[in-house]
């Protein structure tokens, strides 16, 4: 098998196979001789010439995380020949940005119209949960496209709120 | 003793209290709204009743329900926890008016010690060191002019009625007091419904350090060493410590002593915390009492080796004190993590869902009061506090040691938490060298975060397509990250949750 | 301070010498057998190493591929743990010949302690108190006779090299005498290769209590209070606890001094415990010591606030003890579980297989050193120790509360365990009232087991068949217990394992 | 849902439905008001009538094993209108008796020859593991039909090791 793997910003082409319970890996192109073993679900525990290393593997809205002991590295993997892959989750801030909310919540504040001009990073509604309120901002300078929520709206986390133009 | 106790909280505090009832051989009742029918607490009580909503005022904090049901229970007291009810004078009275006994002091103490003004009369009539400044609500705005004027800048305004940083504001100069004296009393009132607010002389990065005491209903006061908590975001405590670095024997004592005086002139019984700002030539100061357990308490039982619970409930049962001043013996060191349902790298934003995997520590020095479990989804309604780890050393080294060796195997899927700030915490040397004080934290936080730099971007690199390989073997239930879309739920689609394979794949 | 330990053991106790590396910031270095890689002494350590077969003799009992792996790897020490090598005077010489730190006393004095006839003789000579009878092997049936005679019967025999109750036998009369005698050369030599046996005034029903030592290799010793393990089955401790009901200060002071005398005599250095038998009236005898970290360490952690791992590597070292004897303060009462992967339903048969549910008890006063996790699968080759569970309390019936409280929260499935055995020894009101002995475990054992008398069975039979409708719920990858044939391992079927349907249900 | 359970050795008649969330149960006829919660597989969280239980569900090849709290009952579910039911664990002392290894281990001794007359209780072959040897003693008194292991031979638990007629 090989894949593209995307580690925070760094990319890198894997090779992997495995036999007779052996398995094989390339990095780069360069042979890695390594000990997988999933010791309970997500959960990764793997030996590189003596080094020991726990992995944790979790997965949210925001994609896939890997925790390498105490240590978060955001992933991407890409399996080049079926071209399945993640989309991006962000984009760049060209064309129209979709604004989400980060954590389930209510919508206590819309303080924004549709059609008004807002500065990067100024806020268009408030979510509140657990006694927070969590402000969403604009990623950009542009105009408001179209807000999908009101206030009292419950909103789950990842849900789209706003499109910025 | 008790035969039965209704635990009127949730979360962690009610799984403590819970336990402690269960190692009384006490019978143990919680109470759970709508979306906590799940929770850890009702999981493990003995018996468990649904009296509201979701939006506390129409469960945690309903007085009638709460009392009605421990009287259709059978229950002979109810435990507060901390929060909610803990502190509400009307609760407690109406606990009293139904014959159950309320595990806390009397109405009156809490009433007493819920009014900040009254509480600064009482206690300055009683002869305790109190920070300079007014004992009663500022009346106008001259009369605060003219009271900042004779304590000097910098003055601190603070709500009578507050907690928790609502309705406080620092002001440094006589231009700031006016605006800054309008919002407080603003949002006092709309935080607490009373808009009285007091003036002191600021502290500038005091120490926050507070003693435990404890009085039976007989009369016998003592107290049981100080916590150290200047470890605060906002005015909230994310780590305590006992004993504190800079308290020894002499100091414990003097503090100790005023904390007993406090809580005899309160009339006051049960367990309680005498809060102190302390000042850079370590003068402490009356700050306010808790009337209630704290959630920090659990540092005080590791260093005297006592159970707070097990003694409010003897307590409460009319038991006297079983031990004298004398025989209370502090020893070696813990400090405490509050482990929140919080993003430390989006502005702490809270972060409730489902939990999706749960490795927890456990062994030497470590003990872990938990409210949570795997596949249990936090609610978005309350506290986003999931658990406490305390660490215990024979010195503050070892405690810090076996916490950071803790924090390391706990790992919260799913959700975020502030376990890697607490990683932060612990390695820092100033924490280290004990020089701590309430600007620490934002201090700490300011600063550029670390970039992880361990270099393991390989491992993580060959860990993420050896799953890719394992999620699309043949026998497999797991769907390959390749084709997987967020859902809207904001945890993984559910066949993902499903995926069981866990044998060895060497 | 070393930078790198290896540590020659697995299961919870490479576990829990790994955590104490990690407090101390030095490197773990883990090894394991072919049935031990997914092991989580493997998955906590900074390394690890293959050393061979499932076989202990070919891997955990391998002193030249352990050394040589410690060698190569570049491990300044290493950390027998207990069991296998701990005890092996070849290993601790073949470390040092290869420059690699011991932690643990001299090839010397675990050579002197390995022989009881010849500690016998030492500490005869040293002035120790002993049982009385032999300090040299039986030559003949007419010495043996001989000897049983003078110090008069029961008298007991043992092996010279034992251990674990292998080549013991209590002889009442003198026509018992020979067929014992023969029976237990015979076990001896089969199990140590050594057929020595001597002979003891056979104490009936005595205390076994023990005293753990700490010495540094600066000729400092220090007792820190003893353990009581009377509780024992087949000779083997099951539940430890310190201090003992029956040692007051005066008694204690008495025994750790001979303790002291015992570590000077044999030139002892690092963490060793001194074993007394204790007769009726509190008379005490030397039986042998220990030259390694016990089992039941952590009961002496809990009430003396001190680390025995940290300690004996420091100690290894060379630095030199960090306290006095007057600053070791004892406080409260701590008492250990060991929990075994044994059927106590089943004459105790050992239950190996993978473990399905694992719910793990914490909390105030709750210490858990565990070597398992959910969905490992204990290997049969090895010792059936899966954890410990340590229960503190500010004395000894809160400890047995609390421990009583995490039994009942703790919950292995998939394999049988003697959960249900603590249960019954901590609810017996001869244990709550300190009357142990050692051979209480039979008694209690050879009673009937009391029949589940709490009348759940029709929650029992709701429960199973709520479990029937969400098996066969659309939607659900569980299938129905309707069908569910056993599979052939000894464990669920694999369809089973991998259904994960957690989501709330009402 | 109609179910036949058996709790030890007592038999429930249950009838089970779930509607809008709630679940309606009779035991042997009886309504009974129960509220049911999987909190995470296999452990059930129940309140009947305020009462708590948490209910631990085990499968292992002696059958279906639920524990109350920490009281331990052994189960059967059968299902009428499938008639699909497990089979019996023992079917009584008559006819051959099949014998299974409790526990996984290696084949440590055989003691008797297929052909012996065995009395009931009486040792045919030895299994070790964890150290520990546990012999396979006979249910009943009668001949050795078969024995399927021999000395050395690694068993794992259940598998079948001799017959006795």
């Amino acid at each position: 098998m090989n894949y593209e793997v995307r580690i925070d910003d760094k990319l890198f082409h894997l090779e992997l196979d495995r036999s007779e319970g052996q398995w094989h890996c390339k990095l780069n192109g360069t042979a890695i001789n390594i000990d997988a073993v999933l010791t309970r679900t997500n959960v990764l525990s793997i030996l590189l010439e003596g080094k020991a290393y726990e992995i944790k593997r979790e997965l949210t809205i925001n994609g896939l995380h890997l925790w390498v002991g105490s240590s978060h590295y955001s992933a991407e993997v890409r399996d080049p020949r079926s071209l399945r892959h993640r989309k991006d989750g962000t984009a760049g801030n060209k064309g129209p940005q979709m604004l989400t909310a980060a954590m389930p919540g209510k919508v206590v504040r819309v303080l924004l119209q549709e059609g008004a001009q807002v500065e990067a990073g100024q806020g268009i509604l408030v979510v509140e949960a657990m006694k927070m309120q969590n402000e969403i901002k604009s990623p950009k300078a542009g105009r408001i496209q179209k807000i999908m929520v009101a206030t009292s709206d419950a909103v789950n986390a990842g849900d789209l709120v706003a499109i910025v133009e | 003793m008790f035969k039965k106790i209704l635990i009127a909280n949730r979360g962690e505090i009610a799984v403590r209290v819970i336990r402690a009832c269960r190692e009384l051989g006490v019978l143990s009742v919680a109470v759970y709204s709508d979306v906590d029918r799940a929770s850890l607490h009702v999981r493990k009580a003995d018996e468990a009743y649904h009296i509201g909503k979701a939006n506390a005022t129409e469960s945690y904090l309903n007085i009638e329900k709460i009392v009605d049901t421990a009287t259709r229970c059978g229950a002979e007291a109810i435990h507060p926890g901390y929060g909610f009810l803990s502190e509400n004078a009307k609760f407690a009275q109406a606990c009293a008016d139904a014959g159950i006994k309320f595990i806390g002091p009397s109405p009156a103490s809490i009433d007493l010690m819920g009014s900040k003004t009254r509480a600064r009369r009482e206690m300055q009539r009683a002869g305790i060191p109190l920070v300079p400044g007014t004992s009663a609500g500022v009346e106008s705005y001259e009369q605060a002019q003219q009271t900042a004027r004779q304590i000097g800048y910098p003055v601190m305004l603070k709500a009578a009625a507050g907690g928790g940083g609502k309705g406080m504001r620092l002001v440094h100069s006589p231009e700031e007091l006016k605006p800054a004296l309008e919002s407080a009393q603003s949002e006092a009132g709309g935080a607490f419904g009373d808009s009285e607010v007091y003036l002191e002389k600021a502290i500038i990065n005091p120490r926050h350090i507070e003693m435990q005491i404890l009085a039976d209903e007989h009369g016998n006061v003592v107290y049981l060493g100080e916590r150290e908590c200047s470890l605060q975001r906002r005015h909230q405590k994310v780590l305590e410590e006992a004993p504190s670095p800079i308290v020894g024997a002499e100091m414990r004592k003097k503090m100790g002593d005023v904390a007993v005086r406090v809580a005899t002139a309160a009339g006051y019984s049960n367990a309680g915390t005498i809060e102190f700002l302390v000042d850079e030539n370590k003068n402490f100061y009356f700050l306010e009492m808790n009337t209630r357990l704290q959630v920090e308490h659990p540092v005080t039982e590791l260093i005297t080796g006592l159970d707070l619970v097990h003694l409010q409930i003897r307590i409460a049962s009319r038991e006297k004190l079983p031990f004298q001043q004398e025989e209370i013996r502090i020893r070696g060191h813990a400090i405490e993590c509050r482990i929140y349902a919080e993003d430390p790298d989006n502005h702490f934003f809270p972060s409730p869902g489902k939990i999706t995997l749960l490795l927890s520590p456990s062994g030497p020095g470590i003990r872990r009061d938990s409210g949570m479990y795997e596949g249990w989804t936090v609610p978005l309604e309350y506290d986003p506090l999931l658990a406490k780890l305390i660490g215990y050393g024979a010195d503050r080294q070892q405690a810090v040691g076996r916490l950071l060796r803790a924090l390391n195997e706990y790992f919260v899927g799913g959700i975020k938490t502030n376990i890697s700030l607490f990683l932060r915490i612990l390695s820092d040397p100033d924490f280290q060298a004990g020089k701590l004080d309430t600007g620490f934290l934002d201090r700490l936080l300011a600063r550029e975060t670390p970039v992880s730099a361990d270099g393991n971007s390989e491992i993580a690199a060959i860990a993420a397509g050896i799953f890719a390989v394992l999620d699309s073997a043949p026998n497999s239930s797991q769907v390959s990250t390749g084709t997987l879309s967020p859902s809207s739920n904001g945890m993984a689609p559910s066949t993902w949750k499903k995926a069981g394979r866990t044998e060895a794949l060497r």
